[in-house]
């Protein structure tokens, strides 16, 4: 090799560079809890070969479905999907500002940041049997505590995907715009709304069919719906109904699927 | 006062030293190029100059404001007046081409956004729109959605929407690198009418020596992130600016090797098919 | 009638009762008939949810179970009005035909599955007989609420032994007919279910329902039962001479599984 | 004007494009039952004031936390955290195939891309319960009945939103791989995946929140683990110990949304 | 056999044709400039031939392969043996730049990515890849991120990992639009070097008709989705490869409307600020 040559070689990045301090917290905190979760489960294989035999047998109790209270579910999952639209139609509305206000490259500074993201992450956390008690509370029993808990449930949701999706766009278009010398609202409406829409959508149908398999929550508010329908099937053991449910719930998710990826490829 | 004035202007990218102190004015209804070889530094000034990147040290005043001490206000409305084609040119590329244009037109409407998009703009935007895409040779492509458009058409695209906006001064990067001759020749004739008309400032990047002595009032030639060349256009020869090319140009060479990596080595490499 | 327009009912989704919640449309009509108010229903599949919205009265009336009533009892103010008796309301502890578990005190130091956290039959009961029998259930043996997996968890002897419903043990054998099973204890006769209503319901309505559920009671039932469903019911009909020492045992068994009703 | 002002003004684009057949059926759809679900709420202003007063009264309960069973709830928590870092992880590392068998840019076939959708979406729409009493039935109860029941909520999540992900990422750097001659694998590793690091980072650690929160299905299993402690204490109407879980819950929460910021910032 | 070979190739975008039946063959070790106006179909050309963009109706032979039937083995074989500049660089933002460049190495791999990505690649394949940069003078910037450079940087990088690549037809889609005039001309220098050397055979885009006359061996001009001239650059002066840019050049004029939109209509604009 000439000595040009061995010039340009010692310009090669090394092959590894060395992990920050940082990465090394994360990796050896991944692996810590990893190993002691893995210990845990505790694997033995007899035991799983043993077991998925009898899968059969449970299975056998599900099939065939029981379709003689069709009628029932399907108004039951009529009217969990009309309150599932109006809440997360709601919670969308809502998340929107709320993730701009979350997204590094939308957020007027640093503590408004910081406080919308607890909040988005507090809404989350809050379990669903929590804003069922709140809002009965608040606004008793009902359709509208149904309501009003999937928009909370949706927020936290949607906000902080929303907001995800807003970090990740590029920023060349929002500065065009704004290099002409427009407001922070004009350049989301115009450059940064438009580039995520796909994924605005796509998250806000997850958001829909995310409300319709926890429609539980409906159930603890007194709203009915699919969710106690299901609920109360698993209680009976009455698992052929419970398939039946479960297979009215997959028909609606599906359907959902496919609109969203129908109007995805029109976005996209 | 000129419009455009850079003293000191510094800036870095990590341990990259990427402007070395720019000293320059550009007065009132002049057309300036800028040359210089590649990364050296003339995108960064651009977004420096309409507050896009922050500088380090240095001082900027843009049609009389203090760019880097601007508040919020006093920045929306030194950008409505400063005009900027980008090298990339960040057009929305999922909103039509007379949308893309149209947001030229954004930071003029007290209502942002509901003034200028497309079912909302008035009749009068919309055909300043379209003669603006006129223009640029693209009115016909109005509808079509602005990804779907050739690499050139894109660039034809962003200097509609920098038409579309108006302003005094406009900052150009490399508008033609992507246009056929004739094209090329057509938005350089194109901005220097309107600077003539409208007694605007300009300043743009370019790549084509020729290009930059017929159309230039002035040349300010970049080499390792400073000044190196500045005057009027007719004042230099096609190779006095070759010499901007040459040498130390890169603002990254590693410092005490002299003749740097500027100069890329020449030894042929074994291409194995 | 001395009643608001319009009356609120809610449930607990109490063990067993499931059945009756789906044919609650017509006991509704019938029992708003009788009254002579409008009868709003809300099935509440959560106990906390449906005690908290009696507490701030978003509902009038709701039919609960004796865990359910004693905890509210000693919450908030509220008024107790008829009651359900069913045949097959109690605890059952069972094992495995062939395990060498006989009684409750062969439990120490096994795995025992219990349903859900606050179930009358499924956690309060069989925990205070736990209780009784001389286990700590800290440290004598290890309990786990696994509501709907609880009988997974016994035919695949998972768990030694399972403490619910007695009408699990049907369940059970239904679930597993090849399976041999056999019951170590069963509780003695328990509290009934209850319907109570909130504390500001003025007492002459309380009353009037009281009055027209037993004046109605078997037309009523059956209305609940409806054709298909009656079997599992057959035995349920509705009572009058409910007392809060009734629902002692339980308020003790909280105290003495370690949850004290203060 | 002049002649050629009209001729180029009529190569405008009319301002309203009336919507396509798929925008109206959609359009209507959401319309009607959107209605039907809003009037269901039965919004009255009246009942709402007289409720938000009763909040008081409710969050009183509550407070203060009550701290004395710190100790076990965080001793819950630890185990939740790393039986849900197992389940996400194997999660993850399933759903990334499928993903990409999902994603209409990098998935063989459209029959291979339906099927797949498909199976995540049943994944999705089979209750945590249901999974619960499967993986009982298969492997007995314990932590790894509750991995298993993880990795099936993940894969059913995160194999959708990854699959999202690489449906958007710019078509450049793929094309220009496979224009090498390289196999459809190492222009997954090389392009895509690289491209959507970013996201896919958020989206597994929100996984891991994710099942952390719903960590009740451990509890069903017999694992134990926070969910139950915080349903055992919602129950048994403590609040004010369902409070401290709650919030030892939002700690692991923003504590986990932290690592995933940390990570975005350096990856985007 | 030609390693190039076109045949009445055709393709429409929606309503748009935007290749009206091309023909034409590039002989081994030939360096021809496809010249054309923008949006004329250029772009849509090399994808089309590198079998990314599948055509209408036509035949296409790339070094003894027929596109068109190619199964995916065959595609691949053909596309490890033809490399491809592309118009906007298409890096791979977030990985380094001798990541980029490893990259072009992928499809000579058996075991792919394995054996390309940074840690894992043989001591070989990294100098290769420190040698492509090293041409485009790049190699000091080997380990930062490819979309940390500027834009003439970037499209270095690009025609590194071609280099890398070490095919024996070059698809090159204006390899030299944003590099600054000396840069081009290395590059130029480059690729017709190594033309020369392994007796390639190159399709070069470009719009400086100075360049293109003073490299390529042979000019194609495109015109409206037609091939308008076909000859040795040596036979053809500047003024007629003008002629290209003028007219009807444009795919989607509106048919029946001579003169049609291709020629963009100058009416001064009110430009107001
Ligand atoms: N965000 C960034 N981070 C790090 N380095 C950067 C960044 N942006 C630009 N640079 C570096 O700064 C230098 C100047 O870049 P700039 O884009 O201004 O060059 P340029 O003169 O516009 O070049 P070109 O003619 O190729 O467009 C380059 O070396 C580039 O790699
Ligand atoms: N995906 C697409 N959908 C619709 N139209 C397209 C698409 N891709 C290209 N076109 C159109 O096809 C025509 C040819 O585009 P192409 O990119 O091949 O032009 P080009 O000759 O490379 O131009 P340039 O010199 O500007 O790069 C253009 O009119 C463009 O608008
Ligand atoms: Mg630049
Ligand atoms: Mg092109």
């Amino acid at each position: 090799m000439s000595t040009v040559d061995q010039r340009v070689a010692a310009l090669a990045p090394p092959r590894f560079t060395s992990p920050s301090v940082f990465s090394w917290v994360i990796l050896v905190g991944f692996a810590a809890f990893f190993i002691q979760g893995f210990l845990s489960a505790d694997v033995t294989l007899a035991r799983m070969v043993q077991g998925f035999g009898n899968l059969g047998t449970f299975f056998a109790q599900a099939w065939p479905p029981d379709t003689s209270r069709l009628t029932p579910i399907a108004k039951a999952m009529l009217e969990t999907v009309n309150m599932a639209l109006v809440g997360v139609t709601f919670g969308v509305i809502l998340s929107l500002p709320i993730a701009l206000l979350c997204s590094s490259n939308t957020s007027p500074n640093g503590f408004v940041r910081w406080l919308s993201r607890m909040v988005v992450a507090t809404l989350r956390t809050v379990p669903e049997l929590v804003w069922a008690l709140i809002f009965v509370v608040a606004v008793g029993l009902g359709p509208l505590a149904g309501i009003l808990a999937i928009i909370m449930d949706t927020i936290g949701f949607c906000a902080r995907f929303f907001s995800e999706r807003i970090e990740e766009i590029s920023p060349g278009p929002s500065e065009a715009l704004s290099s002409t010398g427009s407001g922070r609202l004009s350049v989301i409406f115009g450059a940064i709304i438009p580039e995520s829409m796909a994924s605005l959508t796509a998250t806000s149908l997850y958001g829909v069919e995310k409300a319709i398999r926890s429609a539980v929550v409906l159930g603890l508010v007194g709203a009915g719906g699919i969710g106690v329908e299901l609920s109360t099937a698993m209680r009976m053991f009455r698992y052929d109904q419970a398939l039946t449910i479960i297979l009215v719930i997959l028909v609606v998710v599906i359907g959902f699927e496919q609109v969203s990826s129908a109007i995805r490829r029109r976005v996209l | 006062m000129n419009p455009i004035e850079v003293r000191g202007l510094q800036k870095h990218f990590g341990k990259v030293h990427v402007l070395r102190g720019l000293d320059f004015n550009v007065p009132a209804g002049e057309g300036a190029i800028l040359l210089g070889a590649n990364g050296c530094g003339k995108s960064t000034l651009m977004r420096c100059l309409i507050g896009l990147t922050r500088p380090d040290a240095g001082q900027i005043r843009m049609v009389e404001t203090d760019v880097r001490q601007a508040g919020r206000r006093e920045m929306k409305q030194m950008r409505r007046r400063v005009g900027m084609v980008f090298q990339r040119f960040n057009l929305v590329g999922n909103c039509s081409v007379l949308q893309n244009v149209l947001y030229g037109a954004l930071g003029r409407h007290r209502l942002g956004i509901l003034r200028v998009a497309q079912p909302l703009a008035p009749a009068e935007e919309r055909d300043r729109a379209i003669h603006c895409l006129d223009r640029v040779g693209l009115a016909d492509r109005a509808g079509q959605r602005a990804d779907t458009l050739s690499g050139g058409q894109q660039q034809r695209v962003a200097i509609a929407r920098m038409l579309m906006q108006g302003p005094e001064v406009v900052l150009a990067d490399e508008p033609i690198a992507s246009l056929d001759p004739r094209a090329g020749r057509e938005v350089m004739d194109l901005l220097w009418e309107v600077i003539r008309e409208e007694g605007m400032t300009v300043i743009c990047t370019l790549h084509q020596l020729d290009v930059a002595l017929a159309y230039g009032d002035r040349v300010i030639g970049m080499k390792a992130g400073r000044v190196e060349l500045d005057g009027p256009a007719s004042g230099f020869s096609a190779d006095e600016l070759e010499t901007l090319y040459h040498g130390e140009v890169r603002v990254d060479g590693q410092p005490g090797e002299p003749g740097g990596s500027g100069t890329p080595q020449r030894e042929p490499i074994a291409v194995a098919s | 009638g001395p009643c608001p327009d319009t009356l609120r009912f809610a449930d607990t989704g109490i063990e067993g009762m499931e059945e009756m919640v789906r044919a609650f449309g017509p006991f509704g009509d019938a029992l708003g008939e009788a009254v002579g108010s409008e009868i709003e229903f809300f099935p509440v599949s959560d106990r906390t949810a449906a005690v908290n919205a009696l507490q701030f009265d978003q509902v009038d009336i709701i039919l609960a179970g004796p865990s359910e009533y004693a905890v509210m009892r000693a919450r908030q103010d509220v008024q107790m009005m008829v009651g359900i008796e069913r045949a097959e309301y109690g605890t059952a502890f069972v094992v495995h035909a062939d395990s060498d578990i006989h009684s409750l005190d062969d439990l120490r130091g096994k795995e025992v599955a219990l349903k859900d956290p606050g179930s009358t039959t499924g956690h309060i009961v069989p925990s205070w007989m736990l209780v009784e029998a001389g286990l700590d259930l800290d440290r004598d043996l290890n309990t786990h609420l696994l509501d709907g997996a609880r009988f997974e968890a016994l035919i695949n002897r998972d768990v030694d032994a399972m403490g619910s419903g007695v009408r699990d043990v049907a369940r059970l054998k239904e679930r597993d007919p090849e399976g041999a099973y056999r019951v170590i204890a069963e509780s003695d006769t328990m509290p009934r279910d209850i319907f109570v209503a909130r504390g500001g319901l003025d007492e002459a309505c309380v009353a009037h329902v009281n009055e027209q559920i037993m004046a109605d009671a078997e037309s009523l039932m059956d209305a609940i039962l409806g054709p298909g469903e009656r079997d599992k019911y057959t035995e349920a009909r509705f009572v009058n001479d409910l007392t809060e020492a009734e629902f002692d045992m339980i308020t003790e068994a909280y105290d003495l599984v370690g949850l004290p009703l203060d």
